[in-house]
């Protein structure tokens, strides 16, 4: 008997709590008309930045390319003379390929490479997920 | 002339009169008078279902959600996606229609009309408002009991035919289940017709006119009822015939299309049966106060079942099928028997 | 117990049982490591788990591919007396087998499957030498140091 | 009468499964011999995630593998990344800067919390309710927005190097965090209510299920597992590595070794692991956090087998390496994977509806089992 009574106090119990929640204010969000605030440390697609004279940064070391765990990066590295210094004629990244793991741009030793906050790169050919140069510098 | 009290029963009533009236002034016949009242009452009472079970398919959507902190269909429709049941059956009507290699072709195809047609049955003798009962029958009640146990063999029949484990499990599982869950449910029914002493429908709401059942000895009935119809029409914590995460969807894994939305109709005009049948059983059928319509404080009272039965829904795990049996047999028909003998010495004390 | 003790206890059962030395050039071993002949596998595993010492959790087993030769490691862990033991076996690269444990340990059973399918190291006495994690019909032994993937669609 | 049916022409039912089912938590299958609802024999066929992990590590660098890490067991990525950088941290004798460790400390055991949490959720769908799954996601969310402002990703954080972590805490993170245990705490209790006293829940687990304390050692079961048996083992106590020796903490402990107790232990160290965290928030102080370590990491010729306690038990690390910049052997010793094995013993004599609740209370992920 008195089992029977705490069996369905607990049971009442743990409606009372679903009730509760009842009347709390959900807290997912709608996904495609709000969004939730991203970290700025998020670790999203790669851009390369320019300098302060709007001059490519990027001097074509190859250390991105070389650390890289999965070859998405690839590059091809051509010499100015006149500027003296390196310049990179082509630079793609395969985002079908890239697990996003960051190591490339923490190894970048002109910290032109960083992620942007962009999470949504849904396409419907694996094509378009192959980033060229001039997609990447912004 | 309309009532002023503006209830719908009464409405119905007087339409009934004015037609009896005109078929006397132009000589028509008793039986198509006859038939023609029912006809129209049947396609109101169609009409009636498919709206109830967008309604409560709407409404586990939203309160599932909302225990759980979600926000349910928020888009289709516009506000609070109310017409995302809508989309979803018609989705379901155009989704092409499988059966399985192996199945018995004819009892697969079977099953979903088995389990919707007894469903709507059952409607028929549910006192709506005063005068908006399809059939009065003087044996109303033992009526829904009879035609809901066929549910038993439609789901039976349709994890049988799918030729599948899992449905051949979760038929089984059901059939046990619900044979076993039966017993109670008619037994604690069994409390409020010894009290009034008829089992006609109209009879048990007129008894209640001054106090509810669930406020007398039998609302220990009303306990017990309230479990073993849970487990009749298998939902959560009884929702062992489709146990998602062992029998990925019992009985009905193998169904789709329209023969899947016949399965998951039928479970909610059935939720929809054993409220109903609550709330005139225990909770005062269409009484209610004077100035709101009768079939209002009805539906209420009902949705205030289904809102009890999902809750219990999505706040309980599932018990296990020995565990079932164990509780259906051992604990819930003794307890019924003591009902039956506790609500016969009230009444005899009463007298 | 110290590694000392623990050595000498081994060794005064077991006189085949020897320390294993490390490769020219590499570290020492961070533990007691033991190396000892194949054929005595299943007896000093025994002893080991039963005897004094009680070494009862087998943490992993691990096959190696030296190139020359296979290894099978065994790390042990006594739970009572909190020590750790590594043995080591040296095994015909081309037709390795070795004696079960899975009699003194019943943990050696997914660990012993791991290493046929990964090495090919057949494991006499196992309840169910079969394949484990490599997919029905695969061919070869992935970790050997000459197995050559086939390049799939990916690739 | 079973042997009369069995003679005339009775027979057992093969039940295959998953790999595609709600409930086996990913890929597993599990090859079922039954004699209506109950078991007569259990085969988990795993192998469905095989991703060769093993391989693939002998020919990464050992800075990349930290990165592969994030995928053996994919709800506790932190864990395996303490795991990865332990071993070649030793080989190479790298004394990792106080702060970096206890930066470490606070990530793992939060994730200790992350990972228990996704448990009691999916545990309480193994068993039939939904709704705890929710509340515990609500909870994990939290925890994944801390890392994410710390790491930038929130299920393969990829976070932890060999000699220290990638980067320093955000300003927000420390009251974040101090903010989530006040929040954290009484929301265990709600779960206690909700789940663990339910005489449903109840009834399902107790003595469902039930590993003696020899059986755990024998199949060297590990974490709350072998802990619900009542084995007090925790690597975190009896090998310590990193600071947790600093650390003062319980280990909880079951009696009886079935579901419930399993899961209590879970529920318990969540509370415990709160506790790890506040004391390491104290300690924390400004610092350095990375060692000095080259740019190229080559440890010296030389074998290691490191463990560390992941929220699934013993999680280690047996690496080779031969001087050069890649490991030459990179053996995984999952914990998911010895816990699963005893499934084929646990499970005879019960019913299909203890199978989940069982599988669910070891709890594995199918990434760290298959690798």
């Amino acid at each position: 008997m008195i089992k029977i009574f705490t069996y369905t106090w607990a049971i009442l119990k743990g409606m009372a709590i679903t009730f509760k929640y009842f009347f709390i204010r959900p807290v997912t969000v709608q996904y495609p008309k709000e969004k939730i605030k991203i970290s700025p440390r998020w670790r999203g697609t790669l851009k390369q930045l320019r300098n302060e004279q709007g001059e490519e940064t990027c001097d074509g070391c190859r250390i991105c390319e070389k650390i890289c765990p999965v070859n998405c990066i690839s590059m091809e590295v051509y010499k100015d003379e006149k500027k003296n210094r390196r310049f990179t004629s082509s630079y793609t990244v395969n985002f079908g390929r890239c697990m996003f793991c960051g190591l490339c741009v923490e190894a970048c030793p002109k910290k032109c490479l960083v992620h942007t906050p962009d999470f949504e790169f849904c396409t419907y050919e694996r094509e378009s997920l192959i980033l060229t140069k001039d997609k990447i510098l912004r | 002339m309309i009532y002023a009290s503006q209830s719908l029963g009464d409405l119905w009533n007087w339409l009934l009169q004015q037609f009896a009236e005109l078929c006397g002034s132009l000589g028509i016949p008793e039986v198509i008078r006859y038939m023609v009242e029912k006809g129209a009452y049947a396609v109101g009472l169609l009409v009636f279902i498919s709206l109830t079970a967008l309604v409560m398919i709407y409404m586990e959507r939203k309160v599932s959600a909302h225990m759980q902190l979600r926000y349910g269909p928020m888009w289709t429709g516009g506000w609070h996606g109310w017409s995302q049941t809508i989309a979803d059956m018609i989705k379901l009507l155009l989704k092409e229609d499988i059966i399985p290699d192996k199945a018995d072709r004819w009892v697969h195809r079977i099953a979903p009309i088995v389990i919707f047609v007894p469903s709507l049955i059952g409607f028929l003798v549910i006192p709506f408002d005063k005068y908006l009962i399809g059939a009065d029958l003087n044996v109303g009640i033992l009526l829904v009991f009879g035609f809901s146990s066929i549910a038993v063999l439609s789901i039976f029949m349709g994890g049988w035919a799918s030729n599948n484990k899992y449905t051949l499990l979760g038929g089984l599982r059901s059939a046990a289940q619900m044979i076993s869950y039966e017993l109670p449910l008619v037994l604690s029914v069994l409390g409020v017709i010894m009290t009034v002493g008829s089992l006609k429908m109209s009879d048990i709401v007129m008894a209640q006119k001054d106090v509810w059942f669930l406020f007398t000895p039998n609302l220990l009935g009303f306990i017990i009822y309230i479990i073993a119809g849970t487990a009749e029409v298998n939902r959560t914590p009884f929702d062992l015939p489709e146990a998602e995460s062992e029998l990925v969807s019992g009985y009905n894994t193998e169904y789709s299309g329209l023969k899947y939305g016949f399965f998951m109709l039928s479970e909610f005009t059935n939720t929809f049966i054993i409220s109903a049948i609550a709330a005139t059983f225990f909770m005062g059928g269409w009484n209610g106060p004077s100035w709101l319509p009768g079939i209002v404080s009805f539906l209420a009272k009902t949705y205030l079942i289904v809102f009890l039965l999902m809750w219990f829904r999505w706040t309980f795990p599932r018990l296990r099928v020995d565990r079932l049996m164990d509780f259906g047999w051992k604990f819930l028909l003794p307890l019924s028997f003591f009902n039956i003998l506790m609500i016969a010495v009230w009444v005899l004390v009463k007298k | 117990m110290t590694n000392q003790e623990l050595l000498t206890k081994i060794a005064e059962k077991f006189p085949a049982v020897a320390e294993s030395k490390p490769a020219a050039g590499a570290l020492p071993a961070f533990n007691l490591t033991l190396e000892l002949p194949s054929a005595s596998i299943a007896e000093v595993c025994a002893w080991l788990k039963t005897g004094e010492l009680k070494f009862d959790y087998l943490a992993s087993l691990s096959g190696v591919d030296l190139k020359d030769k296979l290894q099978v490691v065994y790390h042990l862990y006594s739970i009572e007396l909190k020590h750790k033991l590594i043995l080591k076996v040296n095994l015909d690269r081309l037709n390795p087998e070795l004696s079960s444990v899975n009699s003194v340990w019943q943990a050696a059973n997914w660990h012993e499957r791991e290493a046929y399918d990964m090495f090919g190291v057949k494991f006499t006495g196992h309840p169910y030498p079969e394949r484990i994690l490599t997919a029905e019909g695969f061919e070869g032994y992935p970790l050997l140091k000459d197995f050559i993937a086939k390049p799939d669609q990916y690739d | 009468m079973i042997e009369q049916l069995k003679n005339s022409g009775f027979e057992e039912m093969t039940l295959n499964m998953g790999p595609q089912h709600p409930s086996t938590h990913g890929v597993l299958h599990l090859l079922l011999k039954m004699d209506g609802e109950v078991i007569t024999e259990a085969r988990p066929d795993i192998g469905y995630l095989h991703r060769g992990m093993e391989k693939i590590a002998e020919k990464r660098t050992w800075g990349a593998n930290i990165a592969l890490s994030d995928r053996w067991d994919y709800i506790a990525s932190m864990s395996n990344n303490f795991a990865a950088v332990l071993g070649p941290e030793k080989l190479m004798s790298i004394t990792v800067p106080k702060r970096a460790e206890y930066i470490r400390v606070i990530m793992a055991e939060l994730n200790r919390i992350a990972s228990h949490l996704i448990f009691f959720g999916t545990y309480g769908i193994d068993i039939g309710a939904f709704t705890p799954f929710f509340y515990a996601f609500r909870e994990r969310e939290k925890i994944l927005d801390l890392y994410e402002s710390v790491c930038g990703a929130r299920l393969t954080y990829n976070y932890f190097r060999i000699g220290g972590v990638s980067a320093d805490l955000p300003e927000e993170f420390i009251p974040g965090v101090k903010a989530f245990i006040n929040y954290f705490r009484p929301k265990l209790k709600e779960y206690d209510t909700l789940l663990s006293t339910n005489p449903i829940f109840m009834d399902r687990t107790v003595g469902v299920g039930a590993i003696t304390k020899e059986e755990a050692i024998d199949w060297a079961l590990s974490g709350p597992n072998i802990r619900a048996s009542g084995v007090n083992f925790d690597l975190r106590k009896d090998d310590p590595y990193s600071v947790y020796s600093e650390f003062d903490f319980n280990i909880p402990t079951g009696k009886n070794g079935d579901c419930w107790d399993r899961y209590m232990v879970r529920m318990n160290e969540m509370k415990e692991s709160a506790r790890i965290v506040e004391q390491a928030l104290e300690k924390l102080e400004p610092g350095d956090i990375m060692a000095k370590v080259a740019k190229v990491i080559r440890p010296p010729a030389g074998e290691i087998y490191t463990h560390v306690e992941a929220p699934k038990g013993e999680l280690g690390v047996y690496c080779i390496s031969d001087g050069s910049t890649m490991p030459y052997r990179y053996k995984v010793r999952g914990p998911s994977f010895v816990n699963l094995a005893i499934l084929q013993k646990m499970l005879k004599g019960l019913r299909i509806a203890d199978v989940v609740a069982v599988l669910g209370s070891i709890d594995i992920v199918l990434g760290e089992v298959d690798r």
